[in-house]
């Protein structure tokens, strides 16, 4: 192993120590310090990848920091860190102890960093399946509440059938092309009928993943079942990983055209159905379950196009979609206290009682409703640019017309916050960690809003 | 090779079709759904070594191998969840764990 | 000197650098109200900066007509630019809002409730309007176009009457379902672009230049149209206004029915047409049915309501017909009409609406049945209702008249059919006109309440709006040649 | 450049006297706010004098630009020439008189700063409409007037009875200001100008068809602000504003505009024989409607409307007939005399403590003999009496409609003259009854003093007005000879045989007229005064309310749109419109909510969801491949 080597492995190291560290001296530390130890590691781990040169690993088959990684990381890092933060707070009001809970989150986070650096697929497979596992550990992880496991039984059974189906899909890759190693294999013409068979299967694979219609109806259970950081954690970075699964598949193998129509028919269902099942939800959390699953609709229409427009819009989106839904969630679970604040009606005049964290789920909610100068405008335009550049009109004007629906439910929450009269008493103070989770998710939002070329260049960078 | 490909191929593909069918059929005992689950994963192992076979090298049951780690972490995860699940509401039904819809 | 000060960002960013720092001091309700007129006088000031510059010079780099211009690289892997420039249409436009907006902070003097906020988001929402008015870049007039919404959004929904939420939802729902539309329109328009030239560009005046094919320019145009016509609003898709009109406070419909109208009218000037001409062409038809229709159905429909709110409401709309009528015709006498009556629609419709808010502010009701000889009550208030009224009714001497005589005059050069139906429309205007100016006026004094007379800052407001009132209904000549060299290079294309 | 300034003067000191009693009137004292409303009146009226003075040829003043768009350049521009100059110095004069009258006559008004500078701004208007060479300009005064009007009308406005007749006034009116405008974007679109002058001068590169529309488009607008049929209800119910502004608007200066404005665009439309038989017709049939009506009525100032609207049917008549100094000639005698019968009828008012009813005086003979005598002139140049101005005026307009010729002139000749019949009857109606009988006794005497002084100068234009236009064979006419430049402003070619014949005839049944009156409300007063008692005969009904127009135009037009406006806003607007896209939003979310139930939180139906769609793709995929 080269020092070139060990230097690019560095952030997998990190969070993989810090997640044993964390497990085996947790009963000796205090929580603060573990919520510390998770952040400086995940932090450490962004930085540092956000350095580094892609560069090949040649000591560990089926490794290599990708210029994927170099955009990756530092966003689930990102993701992760601001998870334990809003989780410090939340898991003490909640009593949740117990260092099992940031070295899972760490755990969760060395699957991921590792997944953008695979080159083949079972390295793929594996980091896909460990992030699953950490999350299937997480949403269940609420003892005190019965809706934590059910969502957790739910996840894992849904999971592990999906799991199967993405295992399924790279056999019959495999059988079909005779290699497991992403760049010699997966251009290799022969053997069609299996190699078809095998995407479809593992497409469906992922639609669970991404949660798809109709792979989605786990998601509103999982996403109200699960603790609100983890659903913060859950709804954007296991999302992000697993397209950036397919976008690596599709990147050296660009999707056959049989492929397209299975998944329009994806997309195209996941924006409309996402977006009018959530009209009407009274749950926070379900409503924004139903409207990730509109979000991946829009990403699924911008893999679509196979362009590099198309995956460079589905990075970004990715990104800021990070950022939108950490906000959105974090700032419910910041406002949740002895219960859960999930139906709409708890969060009744809460934006003048607490400016903050109202001003904070207000924004996620106009920023995922798209409305410029914040990132979601950005995305969408992202977005819906390179479907348009990429010939798939109808798709485009049904997705744009649903996202203008979407509105409703999203200015719904903003109109609960601020637009009733009855004052809600104020709730507790705001812990330090919570804050700063909370303000960084909001600049994010924003100054990509305002400013997204560095964004934009770093995902050019990440597709060359 | 005394098996062709595709005879591999097509027993793998109705094992995972009854596995899934066991999955979705069983809902009365999250046990059975495990073993259906197990059934389609070991459908899938089938296809890998089929297909390392096929080809002559060893990826396939490398992947295998992994595959049975993974199952048995997941068959451990799961069963735990069972019994925390059945000490709350005395029952392994599925469609009895429904307090969240819509 | 304009390159040295650059006058145009300052216009936008003035008043959002005011938003914040009226919401800094928001707990203190007389510093943020001092603020925020302050920062509203400022803009001003620096509107009419602009007047004093020679406008004839080009500038380097600035499309033919553009006296005042910025470009700022912005986002360059789409081309989008931070692209500024006035001309004669944009410097009025801008003016007006700086006018409003002042109108507005006056008129906002007495809002109880999170006053400092409620400031904060009009000077925010001016700074959006601004920036609307002066964007050449698509993208960027798109940013602001759906910015506006957020302020909006608060303004109707926290402190409006009524039912807030459901006006300020329906609001922003229909003219987010046109936006969207025209995003994509934008996005289409930008990709032919670049694929014809190789430059992938927002830029205004390059996109004009794009050949677009007679059947897809009908569905851009459309998107385009529709999104405007719902912020016009245009019949049949004005059921939004109404409601949001009724429930937003004061200066929430000032800056509704003044401004944010007006956004639309200029979208359609500025881009729609310019950029399709035959397309636009081709839907000219509708649009003279639609503008006449709405002219004459609402002005009737107006006469059928109680709400005086609701009334002014349909008469907003009634009049914005006139606008859309000269704009169809697009001629160059009937466009400056469709200006001017921008200009005098914001004045006009901007103080109808001050006036009814210090009534309801007053008696605590809009409704007519609770009004009657208010004449006798507060006889300057009256007086400045009546001279509004009649404005609005269209008297010559002041200001509407001048405006709706050249629409009138040019549309029936070019379409006498649409021209005779929205005649029509002027009797119906007077209808309602003199019942709203009889039933509040005049009669028996109906309630023994005691009205107070118009306080000073009141009478500076009113008196404000009447001077400009009757200024450009005597003397709109200034105003109109402002128009007259853009209009000459937008029409000659 | 003197005659610039004195323009300019003229019209700026009721401007500015109106402003200043607008906006400072109610903070200033009253003796000050009425002298400085007089004062501009009569500064105005000094200045129309010494333009006159100085006058010499029609000339063309622009004083400035008001707008310009394009080709489309309106200045404010002002045309001087006979028919204007003389309007204005009649302005001028009756209105000055008017100003005076008011003072008095409201001075137990509390809101005389309204009042006086509505009546200067009304001056301005109508000095503005009389002048204008720009026609949107003239539309200016035309709007401006009508804007008085409507205010002054529903002056006491606490009494919605006023406030309705001013907006009746302010809509009857609008629609032929519709027209109005309607022509001036036609004129504009064919000859590129609104000049006036340049339009008259234009009129032959027009096919007589698109002239004989232009005609009858002015003739609505005259409709309209002259109450001619169809378009005069609102004048009789205009009555309910103080008798000085019916005396003023409602008599002499406003309801001419119309009369005013087919003269002054006369030589565009003259070409078209079919407008001027129209104009002639509108005129005949009002002439006659009018003085019918004015038979019936209890209400003295109704009376007197009627009449009004019947006079300026002649009028209507006379330029119809080609007859535009005969037009013109009874509109300045018409103002002099109506000005006078109003004010009288003001004072009988007065003194009466605001009572109406004919039926209810009487003996005012006695009590007010000032009044008696100014009214009586006024009446007998109503009725016509020969050698009276009425008289000369109204012959000169039948006389010309007789010498035009043809079988509609020449039954319109007789209409007139039937009319004229009609007309004596009833002024002298109006005399019997109310300062005839025995028992005169008034209310009020204090502050009539001035109030009659007034009517004498307006009695002495009235009888002797005739001298400003003497027919050919008393020796030549002044009107005829300031006219003879202007199209349609020459001499009737007629004998002086013709004339005599004719005058006779005119002078003896206007005697008629008298005689009848005496007979029937003279003699027969006492029978009449006991008829009154009783209900009215459906035929004298018929003629009291007007012919039933207002019952008419409330069924046909006003319950209609009442009722059309309801039914538009909630059944359309709100129903049809936005219930439906409501509806759409509430089937949209009703789908969402069915869609939210697919997710039923059973495990197994979210797996048979997942296998069935991994059962699509790959059949899919089966039948693309295979």
């Amino acid at each position: 192993m080269t020092l070139t080597e060990l230097y690019c492995l560095m952030p997998i190291v990190i969070t993989g120590c810090a997640a044993l560290f964390v497990l085996l001296c947790g009963p000796l530390l205090l929580s603060s310090s573990l919520t510390a130890i998770g952040v400086t590691a995940s932090a450490a781990a962004g930085i540092w990848a956000a350095f580094t040169a892609p560069a090949p690993i040649q000591c560990i088959p089926g490794l290599a920091f990708t210029p994927l990684a170099q955009l990756l990381i530092p966003l689930f890092s990102f993701a992760a860190a601001l998870t334990l933060l809003l989780s410090h707070g939340y898991n003490e009001r909640r009593i949740l102890k117990g260092e099992e809970y940031p070295a899972t989150v760490l755990f969760a986070l060395f699957a991921m960093c590792v997944l953008p650096c695979a080159t083949n697929m079972l390295i793929l497979f594996l980091a896909l399946e460990s992030v699953s596992f950490a999350f299937y550990i997480l949403v269940s992880m609420d003892l005190n509440r019965a809706e934590s496991g059910e969502a957790g039984l739910k996840y894992l059974l849904m999971g592990a059938v999906a799991a199967a189906f993405t295992a399924f899909g790279f056999a019959l890759i495999f059988t079909g092309s005779g290699t497991l190693a992403l760049s010699a294999a997966l251009a290799r013409p022969e053997n069609r009928a299996i190699i078809s068979a095998g995407w479809g299967v593992l497409i469906l694979g992922m639609a669970f993943k991404l949660s798809l219609v109709p792979a989605h109806l786990w998601t509103p259970d999982v996403y109200q079942g699960a603790p609100s950081p983890v659903a913060a954690f859950l709804s954007t970075s296991s999302k992000v990983a697993a397209a950036a699964l397919l976008l690596i598949l599709l990147g050296h193998f660009p999707p056959m055209t049989e492929l397209r129509v299975p998944l329009a028919a994806l997309s195209v269902l996941s924006m409309v159905l996402g977006n009018l099942a959530a009209l009407r939800q009274t749950n926070i959390k379900r409503m924004l379950a139903y409207s990730s699953v509109a979000h991946m609709g829009y990403l699924a229409l911008a893999l679509l196009t196979g362009s590099r427009d198309g995956y460079a819009a589905v990075l970004l989106y990715g990104a800021i979609y990070t950022a939108m839904n950490l906000a959105a969630f974090g700032a419910i679970s910041s406002l949740s206290f002895e219960e859960e604040r999930e139906q709409l009606t708890d969060f009744t005049g809460i934006g003048f009682s607490t400016p903050v964290r109202g001003g904070v789920l207000a924004l996620a909610m106009i920023s995922l409703a798209g409305i410029p100068p914040t990132a979601g405008f950005i995305g969408k335009f992202f977005i819906f640019y390179s479907a348009l550049k990429g010939g798939i009109v109808p798709l485009a004007v049904v997705g744009i017309l649903s996202a203008a629906a979407s509105a409703y439910f999203y200015l719904r929450v903003v109109a609960q916050l601020y637009m009733h009269r009855t004052e809600a008493p104020a709730p507790k103070p705001v812990g330090f960690a919570e804050g700063l989770a909370l303000c960084a998710a909001s600049a994010a939002i924003l100054v990509i809003g305002v400013y997204p070329g560095p964004l934009l260049e770093m995902v050019e960078t990440a597709l060359r | 090779m005394s098996v062709p490909l595709s005879h591999i191929l097509i027993v793998a593909s109705l094992m995972f079709a009854m596995g899934l069918g066991c999955v979705v059929a069983w809902r009365a005992n999250v046990i059975m759904m495990l073993i259906g689950i197990e059934i389609m994963l070991n459908a899938v192992m089938l296809t890998f070594v089929g297909g390392s076979a096929h080809w002559g090298i060893a990826d396939g049951q490398l992947f295998s191998l992994m595959l049975m780690a993974l199952t048995s972490a997941e068959v451990s995860l799961a069963l735990a969840m069972v019994v925390y699940l059945h000490r709350r509401k005395q029952t392994v039904n599925t469609d009895r764990f429904d307090s969240m819809k819509g | 000197m304009t390159s040295l000060i650059p006058i145009l960002s300052l216009l936008i960013f003035l008043p959002l650098v005011g938003a914040l720092l009226v919401f800094a001091v928001r707990q203190s309700g007389a510093a943020a109200r001092l603020l925020a007129l302050a920062f509203g006088l400022a803009e001003f000031v620096l509107a009419c900066a602009p007047l004093a510059l020679d406008r004839q010079a080009a500038h380097f780099g600035a499309p033919a007509g553009f006296f005042l211009y910025q470009d700022h690289g912005w986002i360059d892997r789409f081309g989008i630019r931070f692209t500024l420039g006035m001309d004669g249409i944009s410097l009025v436009m801008v003016l007006l809002t700086a006018f409003i907006t002042i109108v507005a902070v006056i008129a906002s003097w007495n809002v109880k409730e999170r006053q400092g906020l409620y400031l904060s988001l009009l000077l925010a929402l001016q700074g959006a309007v601004q920036g609307l008015f002066l964007s050449l870049d698509l993208f960027l007039f798109y940013l602001f176009w759906e910015a506006m919404l957020i302020p909006m959004l608060f303004l109707i929904g926290v402190w409006g009457t009524g039912r807030p939420v459901y006006s300020t939802i329906k609001f922003f729902l229909y003219t987010f379902v046109g936006s969207l539309l025209m995003l994509l329109a934008i996005i289409a328009l930008y990709l032919m672009h670049g694929a014809q030239t190789g430059s992938y560009t927002f830029a205004l005046p390059a996109l004009m230049h794009t050949t677009v094919p007679y059947q897809l320019g009908l569905w851009l145009f459309g998107a385009f149209l529709l999104s405007f016509a719902i912020k016009f609003p245009l019949f049949p898709l004005h059921t939004w206004q109404p409601d949001a009109y009724c429930d937003a406070p004061v200066a929430g419909t000032l800056m509704l029915a003044s401004l944010l109208s007006k956004t639309a009218a200029y979208g359609l000037i500025r881009i729609a047409y310019p950029l399709f001409p035959e397309a636009s062409r081709a839907l000219t038809p509708l649009i003279y049915v639609v503008a006449v229709i709405g002219i004459c159905y609402f002005a009737w429909v107006a006469f059928a309501q109680r709400d005086m709110k609701r009334m002014l409401a349909y008469s907003s709309v009634s009049h914005m017909g006139f606008v859309a009528l000269g704009i169809a015709a697009w001629s160059p006498v009937a466009v400056s009409g469709a200006l001017m009556q921008m200009v005098n629609h914001a004045i006009t419709t901007g103080a109808l609406f001050v006036v009814v808010g210090m009534l309801d502010e007053r008696a605590e009701s809009r409704d007519l049945s609770d009004f009657g000889g208010v004449w006798g009550k507060v006889p300057v208030l009256a007086f400045f209702f009546l001279v509004f009224n009649m404005a609005s009714a269209g008297v010559p001497g002041l200001n509407n008249f001048v405006s709706e005589l050249i629409v009138l005059v040019g549309v029936f050069k070019v379409a006498p059919a649409a021209a005779l139906g929205a005649f029509l429309g002027s009797v119906l205007t007077l209808i309602y006109t003199v019942r709203l100016v009889q039933e509040v006026l005049f009669g028996k004094e109906s309630k023994p309440t005691v009205l107070a007379e118009v306080s000073l800052r009141e009478g500076s407001v009113l008196v404000l709006l009447a001077v400009v009132v009757v200024y450009l209904g005597v003397h709109p000549g200034p105003v109109l040649d402002l128009f007259k060299a853009p209009l000459e290079l937008l029409l000659n294309k | 450049m003197m005659l610039a300034t004195y323009l300019t003067l003229m019209l700026l000191f009721p401007l500015l006297g109106g402003l200043t009693c607008a906006v400072a009137g109610r903070k200033l004292p009253r003796v000050l706010v009425e002298s400085l409303a007089c004062a501009a009146v009569f500064g105005s009226f000094v200045c129309a004098l010494l333009t006159a003075l100085s006058y010499t040829a029609p000339t063309v003043v622009t004083l400035a630009d008001w707008f310009a768009a394009f080709d489309l350049v309106i200045p404010i521009s002002l045309y001087l020439d006979p028919l204007s100059l003389s309007l204005s110095v009649m302005i001028g004069f009756v209105c000055g008189l008017i100003h005076l009258y008011s003072v008095f006559y409201m001075r137990e008004d509390e809101d005389y700063a309204r009042y006086f500078a509505l009546l200067n701004l009304f001056v301005f208007a109508m000095l503005t409409l009389v002048l204008a060479e720009s026609l949107p300009l003239l539309y200016l005064g035309w709007e401006g007037v009508g804007f008085c009007s409507y205010l002054l009308i529903g002056f006491w406005y606490r009494d919605t009875n006023n406030a309705d007749a001013g907006r009746k006034a302010f809509i009857t009116t609008r629609i032929g200001d519709t027209a109005f405008m309607i022509a001036l974007a036609w004129l504009f679109q064919l000859f590129g100008t609104l000049s006036v002058t340049k339009l008259n001068g234009m009129g032959f590169l027009m096919p007589v068809s698109v002239l004989t529309l232009l005609g009858i488009l002015f003739l609505i607008a005259a409709m309209g602000k002259s109450a001619q049929v169809p378009l005069m209800v609102w004048l009789p119910d205009a009555m309910a504003g103080p008798t000085p502004v019916s005396a003023m608007i409602h008599a002499a200066t406003m309801v001419t505009a119309g009369v005013y404005l087919l003269a002054r665009m006369y030589p565009l439309i003259a070409a078209s024989q079919a407008a001027l038989a129209a104009i002639a017709v509108t005129g005949a049939v009002t002439a006659f409607y009018g003085a019918t009506c004015a038979l019936a009525q209890r209400d003295l100032k109704r009376v007197l409307a009627y009449s009004t609207i019947s006079q300026i049917g002649y009028m209507m008549l006379g330029v119809g007939a080609e007859a535009v100094t005969a037009a013109t000639f009874h509109l300045l005698v018409h103002a002099f005399f109506k000005a006078l019968l109003f004010l009288g009828a003001g004072c009988v008012i007065a003194a009466m403590h605001h009572e109406q009813d004919i039926f209810k005086m009487g003996g005012l003979r006695r009590t007010l003999p000032l009044t008696f005598w100014n009214f009586l002139a006024g009446a007998a140049c109503l009725a016509g009496l020969p050698l009276t101005g009425g008289f000369f005026s109204k012959d000169g307009i039948l006389m010309a409609v007789w010498h035009k010729g043809g079988a509609l002139y020449q039954s319109l000749y007789f209409l007139g003259l039937l009319t004229a019949l009609i007309t004596a009857f009833y002024s002298f109606r109006l005399v019997f009854l109310v300062f005839g009988g025995g028992n005169g006794h008034v209310h009020r005497t204090s502050g009539l003093g001035v109030m009659q002084a007034v009517l004498i100068p307006l009695a002495i234009l009235g009888l002797f007005g005739g001298v400003l236009n003497l027919p050919g064979y008393m020796g030549e006419g002044l009107l005829t000879r300031l006219f003879a430049a202007i199209p349609g402003g020459g001499a009737v070619e007629a004998t002086h045989e013709q004339e005599i014949v004719m005058q006779a005839v005119a002078g003896a049944l206007a005697l008629a007229g008298l005689a009848a009156a005496w007979l029937r409300y003279g003699k027969g007063r006492a029978h009449r005064m006991q008829e009154a008692q009783s209900p009215p005969s459906p035929l004298i009904s018929f003629l009291a309310n007007g012919w039933y127009f207002d019952a008419l135009y409330n069924v046909l037009f006003v319950r209609p749109y009442r009722a059309l406006a309801g039914i538009l806003w909630e059944r359309m607007d709100e129903g049809i419109i936005d219930d439906s896209l409501d509806g759409l939003g509430e089937g949209i979310g009703s789908v969402g909510r069915r869609l939210g139930r697919w997710s039923t939180g059973r495990v197994a139906v979210y797996l048979i969801s997942f296998a069935a769609g991994g059962a699509l793709i790959l059949g899919y995929l089966a039948w693309l491949v295979l």
